[in-house]
């Protein structure tokens, strides 16, 4: 190898240290206890200003929005988030930024950050980012959820083969290594442990294991590399249903700290088996955003003028509006 | 009649190979995917980044991670999964966008300026499109022809097409074989010249010329010999894709 | 850092080169095609003397049964095995070595060998090990594991924490590295592609698509890893039946190059949900090794005196017997 | 009255704090983890390499990874996710044995004799420990006490205790805090001294005096002040030994 190894000039916002993270872990709780708590409670606890935070699920689909939302109305400060495939987590995050509630996002690890996907870009996450309040570095989504898998795995890095070239690499802060068994080139991403990861899945007991149907994104690696993780669930199910099939079983409880009970916890967006997205409330919070002052009644309204999740879900049709979201789910609509 | 988006979608469609894998998106590239498991390709094998492997999809995914994306799918899995599987060898196929391309086929989605702390504009950033462009052997690309989108220099080399050239791809380390293969737009269809890694005119669409190609593109493009002509699109492709594929004209409506 | 790195002594019996293995994998076949075939013919399509072989499964646990005694009676030579967990699985292989068929077993990549957990050892592995004929690396089970899960994620090494300063390191294929971000001493370990993996699951459908009822072990990782993938299932199932679950696919097809359906086809070993080992059958076959004119007998009896696997348990005892150990795993024997 | 291995199950049932978390195997280990958890450790979470996750057991198991390692588990998941959560620094005690222990620990499951390529006695190698005994923060060894067993040498260092010393974990690159912590024998309890992490005495059982363990023991073994003496199993930790977790002597039946 002629050419000098190189590294990317982005800062690191998580510590990677295997070993420092040997040290939370042996003092985190593993008992199985009780740890059913509110929305509201468990951000309270767990959420601090300043921590590194992560979201799972694939942005709006099987995000835990009402955390989300939570962590908004408390005006949470300095928080450094993941922005692996951040669709709407992002958008809703981003309401605490540029609204006169100080300022929530201060940095983010970006792979995708400020899009909606097909949906198009968010106008005030956008003003966020292009304001220079917020500092970045660059990512990609595979190696966001690989620095997740690091820490799940209990190392310091892995290697990965890609962001090599780019500027993505260039303004990361992966280093480039050699295969001490090939002599190739390869990326060494460095562990990623957030203060507090956040997933919402389809059900879970009060210790905390946890059972996701369809796509599992990075969430099982997001769950084990979180220092604290909450929690939401669409329904509560009894330990006994846990134990009668444990081959579901794709979060378990040591990893959990708060389990919140959530029916339509992932509105608007997608969840598996359960409810489609509310695309009309999707389009309605992009237009809205396209005016600062219409955009502030907006957050004003749906999330510092409710107290809770339930409230908002009231605000947006309550049930009956669920209820269709649910025929469009199972495709029960079709042909009306 | 058709639009140029019908039109693209069937090149798109055309290019995949029976019984080969391609990881997809939402939008033109899961269209053409539908398109040639309708027509040519059976057998072909579908991957969507946060987990879906091989749907039979009800309708048209509005994200890469809905429910659509694993509708009685063969596996429901992680994204991790779906990656490693490109980059242990196994997609032939990707499609990848941006708001630029350049010569050599690299992409930039991560913002428009010169100063990385302060962008012009910001843009969503890789996504899962770096890894993609890694890992997968050949690289699609879908657009729209213009100049301020086909340009010599990216503002931000977000994803790598091949770099800095010939060699570029494998002296950074990105596995050997792998790189930009098409990229198709509303004018033509373009490849890339086996020695130089430029990308080059292979065929031109039903009533365009080489000078609105090299108009459209912000740098000098030169055309692969014989420069052929697109076929436009089977009055039994055009059926399928408004009947079957997009019968809400979801996409084909902005053609 | 004042000592200088050092690496193990072994010998390295995979390629760990990820990209040849990705030269493989862009020519293995993609399409859904039906792979439905008889363990014969898997056998003699796929395993070729001198291949590297990977047995899933736990020891005796959700073990194919039915492809290691097949391989033993087509008397395949020069093999490698990994020796992940391996307990009936060696045992069973073993009978290939200084029984008179030539050399089945050539060297082994030894974490778990000639052992059957609390059952005791197997004095003919121990004859075969001890007799100096079989070339072997020592590693853990947790690094071979982590050996598939480096081939599984198309990378050439992946670092891990265990085995540093001990003999089994010395006498590994293994390599100290220093972590790229903190500097700690860590272990690289080559990724390890076989040629040939074969597992054994509860259900699978004609095209290759898996499902396994309680833990996998190292089995998904082991598919993903495999050049070429024999499974033998217990039931053959709808292909309807996995899209209306897709949650539940373990393994996919695009692994897999034959689908055997073998119902029992873990016995003796224990299969989860299915039946319990038979333990009086591997006692049996641990005291028999004792005297090598009996084992061979034995082994001509159960191995080489049959056609196929099916014959193998009606010599056992056929369906009475099997459902005695179907009522033991359910503990529908109790209190009789 | 009870027998030498109903004292040793005792003992290590008596070490498992409760909240804890411990990888166990089959035999004593299982039932020391069973005792505790029905007597003053009843949130200990148990873990087996095979996958299975803190099961209700039926039974003793005959294999790490048969199907009672995961009846009525929270998780039957995969053995690089719970060695992995051993790595990650979640896992309190592990249980490990072995053909040979020296008086730093360390662990010989691999061959009797001087060279590797032709043993006298071929054992099965490390299995999982190796791994429990790098990841784990306290080891745990329960054995017969034997000089032959207990050896100044080892002829294979198969599974790493304290290796040549103070901080040669640490410098060979092992998890730092981790390592080896009793060691439970049908003649006493043996800790590690704090500075020269050395094997020493620390209970002796009833009835057995510091001279019958020095000369059961292949190296010269100090006494921790004050040396203590095991407590008898209790009537009631026999009552649930006997009558719920070993009814059929599997394990006590060896004693």
């Amino acid at each position: 190898m002629t050419t000098p190894l190189s590294h990317g000039d982005g800062p690191l916002y998580a510590d990677p240290s295997a070993n420092h993270a040997r040290e939370f872990f042996r003092t985190k709780p593993r008992a199985l206890v009780d740890k059913l708590m509110s929305v509201k409670d468990a951000v309270t606890c767990f959420v601090h200003d300043g921590d590194y935070v992560a979201v799972g699920g694939f942005g709006a689909d099987r995000l835990s929005s009402a955390v989300c939302h939570e962590i908004v109305r408390q005006q949470k400060q300095n928080l450094t988030l993941s922005g692996h495939t951040a669709t709407h987590d992002f958008q809703i995050l981003a309401a605490g930024n540029l609204t006169g509630h100080g300022k929530l996002i201060a940095r983010v690890d970006a792979a995708y950050i400020i899009g909606l996907e097909a949906r198009g870009l968010s106008p005030h996450a956008r003003r966020v980012m292009e304001s220079g309040e917020v500092e970045s570095t660059e990512w990609s989504n595979y190696v966001l959820a690989a620095r997740f898998k690091a820490a799940a795995m209990g190392l310091s890095f892995l290697p990965v083969r890609s962001m090599l070239g780019t500027d993505t690499f260039r303004h990361s802060a992966a280093k480039e290594i050699l295969c001490p068994f090939t002599g190739d080139k390869l990326l060494a991403i460095p562990a990623c442990y957030p203060d507090v990861g956040v997933i919402h899945v389809h059900e879970a007991d009060r210790f905390g294991n946890c059972r996701i149907r369809g796509t599992t994104v990075a969430d099982p690696d997001l769950a084990r590399a979180s220092k604290k993780l909450i929690v939401t669930c669409e329904r509560l199910i009894p330990s006994d249903d846990i134990r009668s099939d444990p081959t579901r079983t794709v979060v378990p409880f040591y990893c959990v700290d708060a389990v919140c009970e959530v029916p339509f916890g992932s509105y608007p967006g997608n969840m598996p088996y359960e409810y489609f997205s509310d695309e009309e409330h999707l389009r309605h919070w992009l237009e809205v955003e396209n005016d600062p002052v219409e955009y502030k009644k907006f957050i004003d309204k749906y999330i510092f003028g409710v107290s809770d999740f339930a409230e908002y879900l009231q605000l947006c049709g309550g049930l009956p509006r669920l209820q269709k979201l649910r025929q469009e789910e199972f495709l029960l609509n079709r042909g009306r | 009649m058709y639009n140029p988006m019908e039109l693209m979608i069937c090149c798109a469609a055309r290019l995949l190979e029976n019984g080969s894998t391609v990881a997809v998106g939402t939008g033109a590239p899961c269209a053409a995917a539908m398109l040639a498991q309708r027509t040519k390709a059976p057998e072909l094998v579908t991957f969507y980044e946060a987990g879906g492997v091989a749907p039979l999809l009800p309708t048209m995914p509005i994200s890469v991670g809905d429910s659509r994306t694993f509708y009685r799918a063969v596996m429901a899995t992680s994204m991790a999964d779906v990656m490693e599987t490109c980059q242990r060898g196994m997609m032939d196929y990707t499609f990848l966008g941006g708001a630029q391309i350049d010569p050599f086929g690299n992409l930039n989605s991560t913002m428009i300026g010169k100063d990385y702390k302060k962008p012009k504009v910001r843009l969503p950033g890789s996504g899962g499109a770096n890894d993609l462009a890694s890992f997968c052997w050949r690289i699609l690309v879908l657009t729209n022809h213009d100049r301020r989108r086909f340009v010599e220099k990216v503002d931000f080399l977000t994803t790598p097409g091949y770099l800095t050239g010939p060699g570029a791809r494998e002296a950074a380390g990105l596995p050997p074989g792998t790189g930009p293969y098409r990229v198709i737009t509303d004018l033509a269809i373009m490849g890339y010249h086996e020695t130089t890694k430029r990308m080059e005119v292979l065929n031109l669409h039903p009533g365009i010329t080489l000078e609105q190609v090299q108009a459209n593109t912000g740098f000098v493009i030169a055309a692969r010999e014989p420069l052929l002509t697109t076929a436009p699109p089977s009055e039994a492709e055009l059926r399928i894709l408004r009947d079957e594929v997009d019968p809400l004209r979801y996409i084909i409506g902005r053609g």
